[in-house]
């Protein structure tokens, strides 16, 4: 494996090569977590694709619209085996987000398959994406929600994981957490809910565009991914299913493209996955988000791994050392292998927006808010946090710049 | 109308224009078994009957496109007289050639392997004239139409015999 | 009024300027119903959007934060203006397509607001687009579905109108027909649905890309519409709805963005628009879509009405004198001046699908099938009909094409 | 830090180290609104006496980023002492102030009106520190947290003496 060159990188991302701050400072880019930037070979894919191919996919039996299909579904199969779909064609449903496919799920399946009595099993560490459907579920349904605590150190706690479960249809659980940088084993909470007769939904978000991710390995009969995050366009996500289950399940949103045959008494679906993509779908963000794939695979995913692994380690160590007790972090320590490079920390007592606000006149951005975490904020007995979180394109400069602006605006509020 | 004559061979034309087989068959003893291709909306009835494990008679019913219409024409020209078995080799060698593609287009994605393109069409005789068809995706759909109404039919139909092998 | 000048417009579309046949003839495309093709302006600006400002919108405090979410608001609020919405800035959401769109209101407002009893009148030329989400509804709450026929002059026949319409609680309809080409007088639908207590939701996909809508002019309550055949990029489409309407309904998806607080055991939502706009939004699809709608203004919407009305008479008349009875145009004939440029005809016997295949060999792109308007083609006694759409950059030398075309094909078969 | 000194004025930051009016009322007689800042989740607590149509006492509580602190502080200072009209001609001449582009970045969306740039501040005294905010849209709700609140809280009064004007 080689390791790769984040300064030779940058420069394959416009944004981060020409985007200067007023004193003409290179930017400081650590909110990957919340939106990636993109390759020039991702806009030019999707440029070329809207130049030279562009047709309404399915059904259009001239050239351009046949090729516009078959681009469109390679880009489904290049991403299916991306995630390790064992079904690539069938098993892999374009969204607009992360956020549309976890209602999907919530929607077609936790509807229609959550008899009475069956609950949601979910975590302290959710993205609303992966609460606030089960919530409308269960105001609705009456659909009773359970949750996974999480341990003083961030990491779940599975101590009452087999009663918690006892009874759950669902249980939703997020690969990563977008705060605590905290990658879950997801392996016993799919053998406990598994022998608890429960499907697993995983909210990959987070991990899909920085780790391997093997859902067939994973075991879970649901994950969720965004490609925004991940290198690709906004106005895409990523459901996969299992087969069998997305077979079964009735269709999310109704229109053009999922059905077989409409009447005006009726209708019938189409096959999978084209039943869950109700009308025109996001194509040319589907080729985009393909021409991302490319890219990770070319750079090496496990290339990415290792350079933000060892970037991690490095930061948190730096932040530590130079800030002492003026920092104070929220997620699990450097020594830790599987963290991923999300940092979430409270800088004395600065409020997160004024920091990120200082720190953006040094050119760093930062992310401040509670992160689409509201009851984890909670839990953390704050109502927001500053977040920096790396990419396969951030360095150590980076990480230097991050300190030596902190250090600053220490000064500025004196 | 370069690229047409690929996929609009002559025989193709000629079975479109003159369809072989084209009626129905009193059911019973005959089977009646419906396609549907969800891309275009069109249908194709196929009606068998079999005596001794052999079709012995067969006839197409429906509307499609001219793909749809000459691939039923040929399909039921080549199966009649044939063992079950024979046609069941048929429909493989068939979907074989036709299967490039075939996943990337809303098709119903259970066919498995693909195949290269140029597959030797080996015993398919005057079928091969449609192995024009995989350059143009869309349209494999209208090829295998009758065809997978077909293998169908002879899954119930053994379905009935055997109790297994149901679709 | 300035006439446009297709051949000009033509070299701003970058598909329309390189693409070629394998002859090298240029292509004629006439499925812009379908999907419409887009100039270089559009693709500059989401490229520039991508290289210079991406970041996630909203709550971010960082520069090029602060920028994207102004860009994004500031689509919002030209859209708004492009169809006359009375508050752009609340009153107009962004969804992934109209189908979205269209499913929402369906969702929220039909699921929360019809009573027991209410009924949804819709029209038998409807888009399945506005069909499957009623009949969804139906299939789950025993909803009653009303249909305004069409006469065989394909016009909606409104003589039973009153009738039908007592005791509707929706009436959804659409502004175009995608397959007839008919442009429906909304005026006296609206008054009868408002005087029996009706909201209308008018599906105007096909008609805001070509003419001028006033939304207010219109006096409807919600109206979608969709990017990708207004020149715009895919991935994105837009609803309008009234203030204090949307404000009253409940969300529709759930996760970031549309909330205000969670908690575990509930949440509160965001303010309009954003209660609709759950996870990250489409942000580059509506920037991209906002300068479809300058490059719209820019031409100027009155002349590329008048163009087209010009062009779709030539053509019908063209088409009608050369092939006589060999053609057949299911939809009002030229001198209708409310028609639109969609022709969907029959030519002798051949099949549609090899109709169309026929003449993409000579370059020409039409659809053919049924429009994802099944109830309608059987309507009409056909299983599909082919379809030539025209926009602005379409001229007589493709309607001609297309005339050609269809000779050629006719020798073709025989 | 460029750009920063427009944000950060220094009486800014002064109220916000020093905050004015920093407590409680007993309720009652005094009157306490909340108000929320979705953004960022923040909160600020308005309690407000009146005697004779006039604020006799306003403290502050909550939290919240330096801005909104800042900002609550020196709204305290302000309205103090002062009649429910004159209050309410504060809150439109800082809204005016700040209405800019608040809009477009996720609020309420109900101020109608949208102000030029650089409005004057008249009679705005320190408040017009805040100005600076207006180019950092983001911001501008952190500004108008507790001026929002207090004009709840005058809606309140007034309508609890005269039944009307409820927010
Ligand atoms: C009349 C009409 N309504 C709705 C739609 C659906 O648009 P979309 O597929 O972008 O959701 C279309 C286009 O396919 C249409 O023509
Ligand atoms: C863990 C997690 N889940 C879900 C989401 C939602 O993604 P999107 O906004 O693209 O739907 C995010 C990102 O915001 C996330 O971090
Ligand atoms: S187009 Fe319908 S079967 Fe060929
Ligand atoms: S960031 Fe919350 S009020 Fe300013």
């Amino acid at each position: 494996m080689e390791e790769l060159d984040p300064v030779a990188l940058r420069k394959e991302f416009p944004l981060l090569e020409t985007r200067r701050r007023p004193d003409g400072k290179r930017l400081v880019y650590l909110d990957s977590a919340s939106s990636s930037q993109r390759p020039y070979q991702v806009l030019e894919a999707m440029d070329t694709y809207y130049s030279t191919t562009h047709a309404n996919v399915h059904r259009g039996v001239y050239a351009i619209a046949e090729e516009a299909t078959r681009q469109f579904e390679e880009a489904r199969a290049k991403v299916g085996r991306f995630v390790g779909a064992p079904n690539p064609a069938t098993e892999i449903v374009f969204t607009k987000n992360a956020t549309e496919a976890l209602n999907l799920v919530a929607h077609s399946y936790g509807r229609g398959r959550l008899g009475m009595g069956k609950a949601v099993l979910l975590t302290e560490m959710e993205h609303h994406a992966n609460l606030v459907p089960w919530l409308m579920l269960a105001g609705e349904r009456g659909t009773e929600l359970r949750y996974l605590p999480i341990t003083d150190s961030y990491q779940l706690d599975l101590s009452d994981l087999d009663k918690l479960v006892d009874g759950a249809g669902v249980v939703a659980v997020s690969a990563m957490s977008n705060v605590l940088g905290t990658v879950n084993d997801l392996r016993p909470i799919v053998e406990a809910a598994h022998a608890a007769g429960a499907v697993v939904v995983v909210d990959a978000s987070q991990l899909v565009p920085h780790r391997v991710v093997d859902v067939a390995a994973i075991g879970a009969d649901f994950v969720a991914f965004t490609g925004h995050k991940m290198l690709g366009p906004t106005g895409i996500g990523v459901l996969w299913g299992r087969e069998g289950l997305l077979e079964e399940m009735p269709p999310f949103l109704g229109g053009g493209e999922m059905i077989r045959d409409v009447r005006l008494d009726g209708f019938t679906t189409n096959d999978i996955p084209w039943k869950f993509e109700a009308g025109t779908p996001p194509i040319a963000e589907a080729i985009g988000l393909g021409a991302a794939v490319d890219y990770l695979e070319s750079v090496g995913r496990e290339a990415i791994a290792a350079h933000e692994r060892a970037l991690t380690y490095q930061a948190i160590e730096l932040l530590t050392d130079r800030h002492g007790d003026d920092i104070r972090i929220f997620g699990p320590g450097p020594d830790d292998p599987n963290r991923g490079g999300v940092i979430s920390f409270a800088y004395r007592d600065i409020h997160p927006h004024d920091l990120a606000q200082v720190l953006d006149s040094s050119g760093v951005c930062v992310r401040a808010g509670h992160h689409c975490a509201k009851p984890l904020m909670r839990r953390l007995g704050v109502s927001a946090t500053a977040r920096a979180s790396l990419y396969l394109y951030n360095d150590e400069e980076d990480v230097t710049a991050l300190s030596d602006a902190l250090a600053k605006a220490g000064e500025f509020f004196g | 109308m370069s690229g047409l004559e690929d996929l609009y061979r002559e025989i193709i034309l000629d079975h479109y224009r003159s369809p072989r087989n084209r009626g129905e068959l009193p059911v019973p003893p005959a089977q009646r078994v419906e396609g549907f291709n969800p891309l275009c909306g069109d249908e194709v009835v196929v009606f068998l009957e079999f005596a001794d494990g052999v079709v012995k008679d067969v006839k197409i019913a429906g509307q499609g496109c001219s793909i749809s219409q000459s691939s039923a024409s040929m399909m039921s020209a080549a199966v009649k007289g044939k063992s079950i078995e024979e046609a069941r080799q048929l429909i493989s060698s068939f979907k074989a050639m036709m299967s490039i593609h075939e996943q990337a287009i809303g098709g119903d994605g259970s066919d498995g392997e693909r195949a290269e393109a140029n597959i030797p069409p080996d015993g398919l005789g005057e079928l091969a004239a449609l192995q024009g068809v995989v350059k143009f995706p869309v349209r494999i759909k209208c090829a295998t139409l009758s065809w997978n109404t077909l293998a169908q039919a002879l899954d119930e139909a053994t379905a009935g015999v055997a109790a297994d092998g149901a679709a």
